[in-house]
């Protein structure tokens, strides 16, 4: 009976979403058929031309200096900068909700086994590669503006190193470096933008060179924050996986 | 393409259905991280690179992981 | 000042407390502090409407709006939430371990307050809900556990509507900012299924945080089984910004056919939110459910959509902010004293502790209405006009009202309640100074609102005027300059 | 046409969550759903034969077609956000099965929860 | 110094006398009784200037208005009349600030009550006075709280029925002030007129206590302070005949409801609210005959003259409306006088209930008279101003030919000798218990005040006209017919009644009765618990009292009546059971339930508004 019930409810749910898709006609805006988009419409042609502020005449890649945000990746660009507003948020939901686990488990104080024994093989060859994963990590975040990915990806590239670490060893838990990491990464995300705010005139503006598109060292703070945001995640996750390893503690 | 990504949608839905009645919890988690693998590749087909890593990271990496260390301590807990 | 203060300073305060936490509690005090100055005179003297994060111009970048609606409720939540502090720190419970989440919570509702951006309001509206999510889990016992799962279930449900109907929205409108969608929606130009589906899902979800009826189920239990001091922000604060938000964003880009929804659904709200706390037995109880009818009585009044209106909305909904803080603070008060809050427990309560009889007297009658008191106000606008809806509307109202006074003078004579020759003058009980001090100004606010002449009725009518025209202005603007 | 499998998703979600008995059955409804909200946000912002929205020695001016990258951005965040309330959900699961010894829905609403 | 003046004085009044009886209780309460005398005072003599005055900012768009009309004049001087006496009349009993404080916030809010010119402020006013008055009743006595609550839910129905019929007014004409509403009133449709008449009938009959919201009456007087029961029934609930005569000018009657059905020459909506008004006679009179507290017992008896009052007011006429405002008078006068006697009573004896008493009138003679014309004043027996009143309703009622009001209005008259009668027999006559051997008549400053509305009462039965000219006077100024007086005889359709004439035969009967008795020889004295005879022992002492269930007979052919108490108890527990469904389903324990009532809502409101 309760599956029968919740089979209509969702079915009628579906029904409703789907009769506004395809809605895009030529006298009301609606929604685009699927690949049909026309970009103009949208606020996002001015993120691609990098012509919110100035107009901008086309952007080469390699070739245009100074450009907005100079970040060769629009969705960086758009993500770290046009509306890194959004990106602090979530940087604080993700702060914050690792807080709440560190909470909720008591931040244990000891440390649950894994419960396969694992080949010396396995150790070994995982010592090796976790922290070649925390050097893909570091790599994906720093390149963030240039190829895909950023710092969440290499964020939780990093806390994939970590967790290949604490699998195969029993004895094995997070520095209590990390938090200190955690906060001063917040933290540094915060001053940049009031820098921004003191520099020039407005909170998390991009007030470095933003240099030519598509070198290494361009788009001005894009990249700092963005590894700031790395580490940061990297920091975090690591962080919610160790409270998940352990157990004990003082239950709230 | 279209066929391709019809196939996916396809597989993803049952998969869906399937890790929600999965009487195993250890089974849909599973069912879980394949889906968000699948649509992955979506995401890929979408031209949404991005996106398609960041999911496959942090969706389907950090989120099974997460998943399986709780049924652990679940598991400790005996319940399920 | 520029705004966004308010919501950088919290936050770096909560990331340096997150891996120090001998300075977390001073860290909560400074920051509620400030934001309480900041918000008082940094905001109020502002002449700037629109403050741009990043430096872009404004549909493309997120920009934070400060109106007259921000400047009346900016100083008062931020009060209130000092208060709260202060009392949370005066408990001495667990004080280093959860300041972070309350920094984080204080960061987050100003950023409701002051966002223009729709998808930039889900990510605050969602630090809002997990900070919510983890206060809520404060209390003692695993009860508190249960209620703030129950809270992240219908919480997260009611976000990943609002974000489907953002999608759906940027879908056909191609932008995010409120007042753009404001003039595009009013300008007709999105089709009629959209608005409404959006409109549909954006209601719900709002309606999650802001205690609408189908959507409010986690109320009654967050509200009694949390920690007291959890109580205090997520009953007074919490209201003022979500209700805000939900009046925002639905009288900006909300379908005409919606708004009679959200009158309908307000009107049950309050209908069945009275009718539930007219039986409860324990203070607190009762407390909860008229917390959802009052909120309820400040969403309709949004559905109805004129100025007049929405003045009566934001009139009740700073009413209960400030009352409930009051009331609620009183609960904790007698549960410190007696242990329990039921009716027995509280026979003559007033009697042994005239300062907690008279403010609790206060808040009650501002909040049942009665002349004298701000809540009378707020609630005359309301019935006024309400009679812009059908009739059945005023009549539903008042019968919620006379239930709601009825149920309150049974509070206020359970307090008073002559205890007999019998256990005749016992001991005077005295209650704790910041209850004395928080008593007293916020008593005297209310007294002083609810006496004072038309004049000082402007601001919250210039508040409505620019949540009913002041947002659909911008956005006009901004679409000419494009 | 992915829109629809992603709304077929958000609709088995919203069934998972109404049918199941299990916490932990609720959350990964939860995610399900979430996937589909995300698949469906990111296919909003498809253009037919657009590239991904990054410049490269390939796709090198900006007036080649792209896809729409807003969509893109607001689903990396929505995406980690998941991940927190995933993770906070199912620590709060973990410590009520702690002191209650169950994660049936049914059976911690009858018990506790809303009494007199 | 105008009306704001002295309202604004009585609202600052009231914090004023908090903080000095902080200081010293007996300088506060001597503040406060001189303040209302001075009131009373600068009412009855500078009342009546015509003006009229507008303060801005209740909301938006409504003033307070107040104007000094000849009917504000009299309803005020009638009601700080009964507050100013009061006020004296409660200096030695027992002091609280608390209680003061409230009381003087009575007085302003009554104050601006009847000074006011539009029905918001009324309304405002009347609430202000109606919540202390909540909060004075649960002051003293045990049982309070359980009784006060029926009088704020009922207050609560009536003030909020008022309210919608203001901004109904509000929404339809534009204004809500008397003189353009009744302006307006005519025009529109039937149904407007319909539904403000009956929500404002409805607080009418809330707030005087008539019949089928009168159940707060008993639990309110016989919880209240004995020094506010007065005030209470003499003072707030005249605020309805108030409000009612104001009905009776706004809506012309004939005019406005002329073309609906007429019983016996009467709109049919006035014809119903008089019915109303006989019934509460009735019920009124038949329970106030079952009492055996003195408070109640006169509570009821309030409720059966608010009947007469709604009655006459409602059928409209010359003669009824002047014997109604009449009645409004004698009846403020007269129970005041009686509570005011019993609450001295009770504070030399530290008792209500009759049986524990009897034979005061040896001990307390003063207060005895005082009682004695305040019950003959209520039973309206010559010379007492009681009389003229039911006797200028009953000309109305013949003239119009109206059986069963008039049936109601006599059973209420010869019913009222029965319950009237009951403590005066119970309480000062009969044989004197023992342990009240060493009671002593009650101070000269509670006899003061009881004297003077004695007094009052007897002149204006003497002299009616002088009364009867004044409010002669209120019904010429809104146009409406008058009832023609000599110095001394009153002419009405049927005959005419010459008050001092027969006051004069009466006078000389009482004379030769007195004789009679002087002459008389002694009854033998007995105790009254002599029980020697009997030769057994009294378990239950008030069996043995007279007075005790006197009218048990008359009692049995009521018994089967339905009672109204239970009404509103019934109610509040369907609330209850209500409420608890609702949270079955809204409030359920598992979320599942209000997530998909959430998506079931989406969902049929997308279908239903699509």
């Amino acid at each position: 009976m309760k599956r029968i019930l919740s089979v209509i409810i969702a079915l009628l749910f579906f029904f409703m979403i789907v009769t506004v898709l395809n809605s895009d006609s030529s006298d009301s805006m609606g929604i685009p058929r699927y690949g049909e988009v026309k970009l103009s419409e949208r606020v996002s042609a001015k993120y691609i031309e990098k012509s919110v502020n100035e107009n901008q005449d086309e952007i080469r890649f390699g070739v245009t200096a100074d450009a907005e945000t100079g970040s060769a990746n629009m969705v960086t660009s758009i993500v770290v900068n046009y509306r890194s507003f959004d990106t602090l948020g979530e940087v604080t939901v993700l702060f914050i909700s690792a807080t709440g686990v560190g909470l909720l488990l008591g931040g244990g104080r000891k440390r649950i086994g894994s419960v396969i024994s694992v080949s010396p093989v396995v150790k070994t060859a995982s010592r090796v590669i976790a922290p070649m994963l925390m050097v893909l990590g570091i790599y994906i975040f720093v390149h963030g503006h240039l190829t895909p990915g950023g710092g969440f990806p290499g964020g939780a590239i990093m806390a994939a190193g970590f967790l290949l670490l604490v699998a195969v060893d029993d004895e094995k838990r997070a520095y209590k470096g990390l938090k200190i990491l955690e906060g001063t990464m917040g933290l540094l995300y915060v001053f940049i933008g009031i820098a921004g705010l003191l520099i020039s005139g407005s909170f998390l503006e991009n007030f470095l060179p933003t240099g030519v598109v598509g070198e290494l060292f361009s788009a001005g703070i894009i990249p700092v924050v963005y590894s700031v945001i790395g580490l940061k995640v990297g920091a975090e996750l690591s962080g919610i996986v160790d409270d998940f390893i352990s157990e004990g503690g003082d239950e709230i | 393409m279209s066929v391709f990504s019809f196939i996916i949608g396809v597989v993803m839905v049952g998969l869906a259905i399937f890790a929600i009645e999965a009487k195993k919890l250890l089974n849909s988690v599973i069912m879980l991280s394949a889906m968000s693998l699948l649509s992955v590749i979506l995401f890929v087909i979408m031209e949404a690179p991005d996106v398609a890593i960041t999911e496959a990271s942090v969706g389907a990496g950090l989120t099974t992981a997460i998943f399986l260390l709780s049924l652990r301590k679940l598991k400790r807990a005996d319940v399920e | 000042m520029n705004p966004v203060w308010l919501i950088a300073i919290p936050l770096a305060l909560a990331f340096v407390s997150a891996f120090w936490r001998i300075v977390s509690g001073w860290a909560l005090i400074i920051a509620a502090f400030f934001n309480a100055f900041a918000g008082v005179f940094g905001v109020i003297f502002l002449t700037a409407t629109s403050f741009s994060i990043g430096g872009w111009k404004a549909p493309y970048g997120i920009n934070l709006l400060v109106n007259d609606a921000t400047k009346l409720l900016l100083p008062i939540s931020n009060i209130l939430f000092l208060f709260a502090v202060l009392s949370y720190l005066r408990k001495g419970e667990e004080t280093t371990k959860y300041s972070v989440v309350f920094l984080v919570a204080l960061a987050s509702l100003n950023g409701i307050l002051l966002t223009n951006d729709l998808f930039n309001l889900f990510v605050f509206l969602e630090i809002a809900g997990i900070s919510a999510y983890l206060l809520a889990s404060t209390g003692e016992g695993s009860d508190s556990k249960v209620a703030s799962f129950k809270y992240l279930m219908i919480g997260s449900v009611g976000s990943l509507l609002y974000l489907l109907g953002v999608a759906i929205l940027y879908g056909a409108a191609g932008t995010l900012n409120i007042s753009e969608l404001a003039a595009r929606v009013s300008s007709g130009q999105i089709s009629g299924d959209v608005t409404l589906v959006s409109s549909l899902l954006i209601v719900a979800g709002l309606g999650v945080e802001s205690k609408l009826l189908p959507f409010n189920g986690w109320v009654p239990d967050v509200l009694t089984k949390s920690s007291r001091v959890a109580t205090l922000v997520l009953a007074s604060v919490y209201p003022l910004a979500m209700v805000y938000a939900f009046s925002k964003v639905i009288l900006a880009v909300g379908d005409d056919r919606v708004l009679n929804l959200v009158v309908l659904l307000g009107i049950a709200t309050v209908l069945v939110g009275e009718v539930i706390a007219f039986g409860q037995k324990s203070l607190r109880r009762t407390l909860a459910y008229s917390s959802i009818a009052q909120s309820g009585l400040a969403i309709f009044l949004v559905g109805i959509g004129s100025v007049e209106a929405v003045t009566g909305s934001i009139m009740l909904l700073i009413n209960n902010a400030l009352s409930k803080f009051m009331l609620f603070s009183i609960d904790d008060q007698v549960i410190d004293e007696a242990g329990r809050d039921d009716r027995d427990t509280l026979y003559g309560y007033g009697r042994k502790s005239p300062i907690v009889g008279v403010t609790f007297v206060v808040s009650a009658l501002s909040i049942a209405g009665m002349p004298l008191f701000f809540g009378f106000r707020g609630k005359l606008n309301a019935i006024s006009a309400s009679f812009e809806a059908s009739l059945a509307v005023p009549v539903l109202i008042l019968i919620a009202a006379a239930i709601e006074v009825t149920y309150y003078f049974r509070w206020i004579f359970t307090f008073f309640k002559p205890v007999g020759t019998v256990q005749a003058p016992e001991k005077r009980i005295l209650p704790s100074v910041e209850f004395l001090a928080f008593g007293l100004v916020l008593s005297t606010v209310i007294v002083f609102l609810g006496v004072s002449s038309g004049e000082a009725f402007t601001m919250f009518e210039r508040a409505a005027d620019s949540l009913v025209n002041g947002v659909l202005a911008i956005g006009k603007a901004i679409l000419g300059g494009m | 046409m992915i829109q629809y499998f992603s709304m077929m998703l958000v609709a088995a979600g919203l069934y998972g969550l109404l049918s199941q008995k299990n916490l932990v059955k609720l959350i990964i409804s939860l995610n399900i759903a979430e996937i589909g909200v995300n698949l469906f946000i990111v296919s909003i912002g498809y253009v037919e034969g657009g590239a991904a929205p990054i410049l490269s020695s390939v796709s090198n001016n900006s007036s080649l077609l792209f896809v729409d990258p807003l969509p893109q951005a607001l689903v990396l965040t929505s995406i980690v956000i998941g991940v927190g309330v995933t993770a906070l959900a199912l620590s709060l699961i973990v410590s009520v099965s702690k002191s209650r010894g169950t994660i049936d829905i049914s059976e911690l609403s009858s018990g506790g929860g809303d009494r007199e | 110094m105008n009306i704001l003046f002295v309202l604004a004085a009585s609202l600052f009044a009231a914090p004023l006398f908090f903080l000095i009886s902080k200081w010293k209780k007996s300088v506060a309460y001597i503040a406060y009784a001189a303040f209302q005398v001075l009131v009373f005072l600068y009412v009855f003599f500078w009342g009546g200037t015509g003006a009229s005055y507008e303060v801005v900012g209740i909301t938006s768009k409504l003033n307070f208005n107040f104007s000094m009309n000849p009917v504000n004049w009299f309803f005020a001087s009638i009601v700080m009349l009964i507050i100013s006496t009061t006020a004296v009349f409660l200096l030695p009993l027992k002091k609280s600030p608390v209680k003061i404080f409230l009381l003087s916030l009575v007085t302003a809010g009554v104050l601006g009550a009847v000074f006011s010119a539009d029905f918001l402020t009324l309304m405002i006013f009347w609430e202000i006075s109606t919540w202390s008055s909540l909060l004075l009743i649960i002051q003293d006595k045990e049982k309070s709280t359980g009784e006060a609550i029926k009088y704020a839910a009922i207050a609560a129905i009536g003030s909020y029925s008022m309210l919608f019929a203001i901004f109904y007014m509000d929404s339809r004409l534009g204004t809500v002030e008397f003189s353009s509403v009744a302006l307006k009133i005519e025009s529109q449709p039937i149904g407007v007129q319909l539904t403000i008449f009956i929500a404002l009938a409805i607080m009418v009959l809330a707030k005087m206590g008539s019949f089928p919201l009168h159940t707060w009456l008993r639990g309110s007087h016989s919880s209240a302070p004995d020094e506010f029961s007065p005030i209470l029934s003499g003072g707030l609930t005249k605020l309805g005949g108030f409000l009612l005569f104001i009905m009776s000018i706004v809506f012309p009657s004939f005019k406005v409801f002329g073309n609906l059905p007429l019983l016996n020459g009467i709109p049919i909506v006035n014809y119903g609210l008089a019915l109303l008004g006989g019934i509460s006679i009735v019920v009124g009179t038949v329970m106030a005959i079952r009492m055996e507290d003195a408070k109640e017992l006169i509570a009821f008896s309030t409720v059966s003259n608010s009947g007469y009052i709604v009655l006459a007011l409602s059928i409209g006429g010359t003669y009824a409306t002047a014997g109604g405002m009449m009645h409004i008078l004698n009846h403020a006068m007269a129970s005041a006088a009686m509570f005011m006697a019993i609450a001295a009573v009770a504070y030399m004896t530290k008792t209500t209930r009759m049986h524990e008493m009897g034979g005061l009138i040896v001990k307390m003679p003063f207060t005895f008279a005082v009682y004695l014309v305040a019950i003959i004043s209520v039973a309206g027996i010559p010379p007492t101003s009681g009389f003229v009143s039911k006797w200028l309703i009953y000309q109305q009622l013949v003239q119009d030919g109206l059986p069963f009001l008039a049936f109601a209005a006599f059973f209420g008259s010869i019913g009222s000798f029965m319950y009237v009668f009951k403590p005066l027999a119970g309480i000062f006559l009969g044989q004197l218990k023992p342990e009240h051997e060493k009671v002593r008549e009650a101070p000269l400053i509670m006899l003061a005040p009881m004297a003077f509305l004695t007094l009052l009462t007897i002149f204006w039965g003497v002299f009616p006209s002088n009364a009867i000219r004044s409010i002669n006077r209120i019904t010429e100024s809104i146009g409406g017919g008058t009832v023609d007086v000599t110095f001394s005889r009153i002419v009405a359709l049927t005959g005419q009644w010459d008050s001092v004439l027969v006051t004069t035969v009466f006078v000389i009967g009482l004379a030769i009765s007195l004789l009679i008795f002087m002459r008389a020889k002694k009854a033998r004295h007995v105790d009254l618990l002599d029980n020697y005879t009997g030769g057994d022992f009294l378990y239950t002492a008030e069996l043995y009292h007279f007075s005790y269930r006197m009218y048990r007979p008359f009692d049995r052919l009521f018994e089967k009546w339905p009672s109204m108490e239970n009404w509103l108890s019934s109610t509040s527990e369907k609330i209850k059971e209500l409420g608890a469904l609702f949270r079955a389903v809204f409030f359920n324990r598992n979320p599942q339930v209000y997530i998909a009532l959430t998506v079931i809502v989406l969902v049929g409101a997308f279908w239903w508004l699509r």
